[in-house]
């Protein structure tokens, strides 16, 4: 198929579409609104669904109900909307129901402000929500990046019953680079016996519930869905090294952030610095392994992020503390330039 | 020869409940399973349960179902509505899940006219959590947050639902029945019927509220609660249709 | 003869049934049942009218009604 | 070979339309190319710009701070980019709302009354296309028929009548002196 | 003064109010809900405010506006509802107000259970809410510490202008020990020159706010809290070494699981097995630096908690990955015996 | 001698605001700070902007203000009136703030009879976010999440906020007005003015709806925007007094 | 005389004023301020009846209308 | 010394009254004391029972999992922990509701038909603290006087006529045989 241009946003909506997904819900927010007007311009065409909800609460839910019923189903929103719908997505991990949920991430705490950041790492990757959960999410760097991962989240929620996360932020939503979309009503989906459609009288009723009044038995949910997390983690990690082979400082930066860190290191080897970047894209889980292998031969290890820092500790657990790891980031809506970063390589890795 | 007159439904699982003695959330359970039998709709119907002492209702009806949040009940029931439009949709839901933390996504149902159904069980109290405050207590009321009595000038006036939602253009149905003598039964049993039938008939959002019974947690016996029903709530509470866009008239 | 027949095991002894019986026939039985409740039963099968009332009103499904025809 | 634009101007003028353009014709001709708007609530009746970049590598920061060109439509754009055009770079000016020339001797620039012309040959928010002619002829980046093919497959049925006003636009401002 | 007998979440609600707190907004939710039961009786008494809010949503906002208007004010919930006031937590975060908010955890994900757990450390020390944020974190192990921490939390955040976490489980929250309260009516509070109470033309209006439309400055006012933050971690680390001077094995070990390991300790030690605890109270900031001074000497550590091992990596970023971390917990609402605990010891810490 | 009939009050802040030219948004600012003026409460109020449009609102008022999360103002109001019973405490709200994600709290300060006032703005779209669907926007009316027109079917109906406050008992002034025409200003006026003094006197809550334009999202000319207030949004939305329970004659 | 005086610099030219003047004596300038607005002005403040009616319906707070008393 | 409860029946029988007085007592005697409820949806007419435990040493975990003393209010409750008890406790049952007797031989037993001693005695809900006094009699850890100097202190000024019932079923437990 050939490219076309368009923005991140709506490079998710169209890639959601085509992989199978009839069923939108969302609410507006900047810098992610595209999708949701995406979606409302497309899916009556498609004889697909897209709702905007009187809430980020609601939409959740009504997600919820949608995966509940068998569908494809995904909300999307920009941080303070991710926090509102942490009860819900807890919900939904504790009821093993698949679904995407994106967030395109903008300056925080509180209303912040409205520019790109990846503030809501902790939260993507720790607790979204309560309890013992986690959800796969996945740290796009492009376009189409967003369009591919958008159909990957899909299969991933599928695959493992599990809500799946697209963290993205505000620079790649709205901006717009050549996409190759998945080809139009080839989307192939699984059964779903498990899904409450109405039962015909063909089959026992079917439950989707999250409550367990006898603790063991919650228990015994909670470490049957980390088995599956296992398989995850050994089947669904994601990553990329650039320039690392011989590198002595290695960058460690995702999405938007690791594109102006590709520049950098550009920039640092022609000054003879032998810098080099990996690259998580599963940020949970973490390629711990894959950094791991790194750590021997690195002398440092820089994080670059838009926040105060919030992978860091992922890095020092994966290396096992072997190497120094230094940081730097900006925050707040805040962007540095390839040449910022170039600074910090070459001041060490700036303080932390 | 003898005939049966009553049994149980066949939607109504054949299990025992968690409910305590008296409540009367079992009476309206098995309305509900009642009408489904009667519409023959169990094989498509999708249930939908709260958080409240209704919360394991997932158990006792024999549809599929499924367990909501605590007030996000008719968001669920929408996004499952918006995937099978032909199915039936009900959602079962407490004061408190209704119109205390779910106000918000029962007036939306409402306005959008999401063709789905709704019981709401309004017994002036929150049963699970131990007896706290609703927004729909009575003034006076003594509840665990209410210690001294609900006082309009603390903790605000009690919420009339069905006036309410029957400001909504999206609403097509909208009644209040209560459980508290045979003949109120009778009536909640048409009410139930009749709400499922508009969204059959693709009429649009129907709700009836029930007035029921808390006996442990207004510490009353059984019978005391059903005739508090009679003496304090119905007369803030008046019975009736609020809305019904249906056309038909309402045998009574 | 009509006959009420009551599921003893599931009642509560809530005795919603026996406040409505318009033939006054119900009572709460002093066994215990193993939930430890007392449940109801027909003190005169005889005088029951099948009107089903007390079925209506049994928040627990407990009573099955039959009706002489 | 990396090439960076900015174009800026009020909401209105047809910023993002135009930078739109450029970066499209880059995909047709296979490079690598990216289009960030600047966003936010600012953008409602005050200045708007985009940053486009244009490249045969892999396109790091879609953010350009340090553009080869810059394209301004206002004041304000001009004050706030010609300090950060590259050296041997070039800026863009539509004259008729700038009055203003760089005095920089590190760069070249093209003084076009994009405004005026549009108004003069009744091609009312024609500017951004007048400009966007000239940069094709200044920087030779694309042929005429590469970007006008381009800008036809990129504008929607709907809308093909006002491809004619756009050619005219484009023709002026590629034949402007 | 005498002490006397009460429950978890009684002593709390009583402390709270001998601490000066007179605006409580809570929602009702198990089992924590004696906190706001106590309270609507005794606010009336004492001329406070109880108020039974509309949902979890509204309760967090509510005391976003009493924090505003200079009130010291708190909720409580547990764990689905706190997810719920995560964006609003942000919001109090991103404004710079002092609350309290006790997070009384129950078993997870999703409506869970109603049973003890310990399972939202993750969110309450990484993500009450989107954007670079934090609240500082007490975890009590004792009715006591429950009373007394209430007062430290309110304190500390008027001290730094912050929001602070009171977490605690359900147990902590339902049992009843003596404890001694803080004396009735001798609350010092401090001066709230900037809260949002009318000028009465005495002073330039104030503008409570968390809306920073140029990143920039959204950034200065993120980097200006970190600068808080570093106080905080200087001034307000609190920590229990019990047994370790010597221990071989180290247990890590937070409220209520702690004192299950105090006794498994002492067991151990009967066993001539040399076991130790160090017990974090402050979860945030995480008394990282008294960690690392055992890691010389102890040959491992094992981290017990009520959920799927959250704390493991704040261990071993603390202890740089010097020794091994080993981990035994229970989830969803389980709680292990102290022989449960022993066994793990005995078996070297078990698997993870 | 000259004497000055009109000129800026004194509560609103001598700076420019971000509205769009020709936005009615300027039009209520100032006449709540009008009010306040009127009232000679400056000093003692708290004003709490809502996330919308309006959100800079606190750069706006000469008062105390607090910036509230979105939907989130009744709360915050309560929270500030609750500590400070005796101030005046208004909330300035959209209606995507208001009455989609804000319903349930807007629901329950009317309920509660919060004494605050609710200034609530119904522009019928999303002005902040450019141009989504409104719980408000009229059926028909085409926005970016409505693309083809809004259908009952698909996204619902619109909410008319008046008619479902009146139904609360707390509620004790809640009207609608307009301020496409001069006389209606005149009229937004007074009815502000008496959901303040509403609040002064302790009689419980106000709220006034003030039907208003977005002409740049309405994709119309300011002055096209103002007729359509007229032609298309009072029809649909009556102005009018829905309760006022303070007895007095409404001088007309 | 009445008196209407305009703050140019805060007016954003909709023209609300000009569309409400009873005696038709607004219009916009055809100057820009500096943000970039035609600014509304009078042009004939002697037929002015200072009913102050563009001021009312003025969103920027731009006019000041003074009667001569 | 640690000594560790478990009282356990129906709700609605007073158990978690009656493991508070001995907590209350413990206190009062100045022991380290916690008491901890089950809670949940099924205390709601099922049953219910709370740990206890009295110890001059720091309480560790407050959940009793074997008790030292089982104190047991009906069958269930009698089948859950009987074999639970440490060896060397003792069961307190009140058999008017067990209808069974411990077979274990490493604990003590004292069978109390504190039910209908209470019906007996016109001390309607009487039966827990019937038992207490048992409890009181049989373990020594507290005077009759400290006992009941402990639970007047603990109860409400408003509810103060029930004491007199209360000794009178203290008294009846504790000289039971
Ligand atoms: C987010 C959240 N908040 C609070 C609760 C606790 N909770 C459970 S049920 C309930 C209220 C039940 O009352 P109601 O809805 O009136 O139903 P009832 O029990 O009276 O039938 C509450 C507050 C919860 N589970 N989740
Ligand atoms: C939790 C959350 N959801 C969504 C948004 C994005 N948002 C900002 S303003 C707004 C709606 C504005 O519309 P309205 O309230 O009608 O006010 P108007 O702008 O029309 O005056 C939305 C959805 C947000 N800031 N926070
Ligand atoms: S607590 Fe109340 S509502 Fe709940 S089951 Fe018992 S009687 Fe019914
Ligand atoms: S109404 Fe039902 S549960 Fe109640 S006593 Fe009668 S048979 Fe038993
Ligand atoms: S977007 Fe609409 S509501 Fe917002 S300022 Fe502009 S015209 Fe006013
Ligand atoms: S109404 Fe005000 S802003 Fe609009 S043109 Fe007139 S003076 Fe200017």
């Amino acid at each position: 198929m050939a490219k076309v241009l368009m923005k991140g946003n709506e490079a998710i909506a169209e890639s959601a579409i085509r992989h199978g997904c009839l069923h939108y819900f969302g609410y507006p927010i900047t810098p992610q609104t595209e999708i949701a007007e995406y979606m409302a311009k497309r899916m009556p065409k498609v004889g697909g669904v897209c709702l905007q909800a009187e809430s980020e609460v609601a939409a959740i839910n009504m997600v919820l109900g949608a995966a509940s019923a068998g569908a494809r189903a995904m909300t999307s929103s920009s941080s303070p909307g991710i926090s509102l719908k942490c009860e819900g997505i807890s919900y939904i991990i504790g009821s093993d129901l698949p679904c995407l949920i994106v967030n395109i991430q903008r300056g925080s705490p509180g209303l912040g402000s409205i520019q790109p950041s990846q503030q809501d790492y902790y939260q993507a990757t720790k607790a979204l929500g309560h309890g013992d959960s986690q959800v796969p999410v996945l740290a796009p760097s492009s376009v189409q990046e967003l369009a591919d991962f958008t159909g990957l989240a899909f299969d991933i929620g599928d695959k493992y019953r599990t809500p799946v996360m697209l963290l993205a932020d505000g620079a790649l939503g709205q901006m717009m680079e050549p996409v190759e979309l998945a080809p139009e009503g080839q989307a192939v989906l699984p059964e779903k016996p498990w899904a409450a459609n109405g039962h015909e009288f063909k089959r026992k009723r079917n439950i989707i519930n999250s409550l367990y009044i006898q603790p063991d038995e919650l228990e015994k949910t909670v470490l049957e869905r980390y088995k599956r997390y296992e398989q995850i983690e050994a089947n669904e990690i994601r990553y990329e090294n650039y320039m690392t082979e011989d590198a002595d400082i290695i960058l460690v930066s995702y999405g938007i952030t690791s594109r102006i860190c590709k520049t950098a290191v550009g920039m640092a080897r022609q000054k003879g610095i032998k810098a080099g970047l990996f690259r998580p894209i599963t940020l949970w889980p973490y390629p711990k392994k894959q950094l791991l292998a790194l750590a021997d031969q690195a002398k440092k290890f820089l994080v670059v992020e838009l926040n105060m820092g919030q992978m860091v500790d992922d890095v020092k657990v994966s290396i096992e503390s072997k190497k120094p790891v230094c940081f730097f980031g900006r925050t707040g809506g805040m962007m540095p330039s390839p040449g910022d970063v170039l600074k910090a390589i070459e001041s060490e890795g700036g303080a932390r | 020869m003898s005939k049966i007159v009553f049994q149980r439904p066949k939607a109504l699982c054949d299990v025992p409940t968690h409910y305590c003695p008296g409540c009367t959330h079992g009476i309206v359970h098995r309305l509900v399973a009642q009408a489904i039998d009667d519409l023959g709709v169990e094989g498509k119907t999708i249930g939908i349960a709260p958080v409240g002492c209704s919360v394991f209702a997932y158990n006792y009806f024999n549809c599929d179902m499924i367990e909501a949040a605590h007030g996000r009940a008719p968001a669920v029931a929408t996004g499952v509505k918006r995937v099978l439009p032909d199915n039936v949709v009900f959602t079962y839901q407490g004061d408190g899940d209704l119109i205390a933390i779910g106000t918000a996504e029962t007036v939306h149902v409402g306005a959008r006219g999401e063709n789905i159904t709704i019981i709401f069980i309004n017994n002036a109290i929150y049963g699970m959590t131990g007896g706290q405050m609703a927004p729909t207590s009575l003034l006076g009321q003594k509840t665990t947050t209410s210690p001294y009595g609900r006082k309009k000038e603390i903790q605000g006036n009690p919420i009339r639902v069905c006036e309410l939602m029957a400001t909504l253009d999206g609403t097509a149905y909208c009644a209040r029945v209560a459980v508290d003598t045979v003949p109120h039964i009778n009536e909640a049993k048409r009410a139930i019927k009749k709400a499922f039938q508009t969204q059959i008939d693709k009429k649009g959002f129907s709700i009836v509220e029930v007035l029921s019974t808390c006996p442990t947690n207004w510490g009353m016996t059984p019978k005391e609660a059903l005739d508090w029903i009679r003496t304090d709530m119905i007369p803030h509470y008046p019975l009736g249709v609020y809305k019904d866009i249906t056309g038909e008239d309402e045998a009574k | 003869m009509n006959k009420v027949t009551f599921n003893v095991e599931r009642c509560k002894g809530c005795g919603l049934c026996v406040s409505v019986c318009p033939k006054k026939i119900l009572e709460l039985g002093e066994d215990l049942n193993s939930k430890g409740y007392h449940p109801a039963r027909i003190t005169d099968q005889e005088k029951c009218i099948a009107c089903a009332m007390c079925a209506v009103i049994c928040p627990d499904t407990v009573i099955t009604v039959e009706k002489d025809v | 070979m990396t090439k960076s634009f900015i174009l800026a101007g009020f909401g209105g003028q047809g910023i993002l339309f135009a930078g739109r353009q450029l970066a499209s014709c880059g995909m047709a001709k296979g490079y690598n190319v990216s289009w960030l708007p600047s966003y936010g609530p600012e953008m409602r009746g005050g200045t708007c710009n985009c940053s486009v970049i244009i490249s045969d590598e892999e396109i790091g920061s879609p953010i350009v701070t340090n553009p080869n060109y810059a394209v301004v439509f206002n004041l304000p754009s001009f004050d706030k980019f010609e300090p950060l055009v590259q050296s041997r770079g070039t800026m863009f000016v539509d004259s008729t709302l700038v009055n203003k020339i760089s005095w920089r001797d590190d760069i070249s620039g093209y003084y076009i009354p994009a405004t005026k012309l549009a108004e003069d040959n009744d091609l009312q928010g024609g500017a951004n296309v007048i400009m966007l002619g000239k940069v094709v002829a200044a920087t030779r980046l694309f042929t005429r028929d590469e970007f006008l093919e381009s800008m036809r497959a990129s504008i929607p049925a709907s809308k093909a009548e006002l491809m004619e006003n756009n050619i005219k636009a484009f023709d002026i401002g590629m034949g402007y002196k």
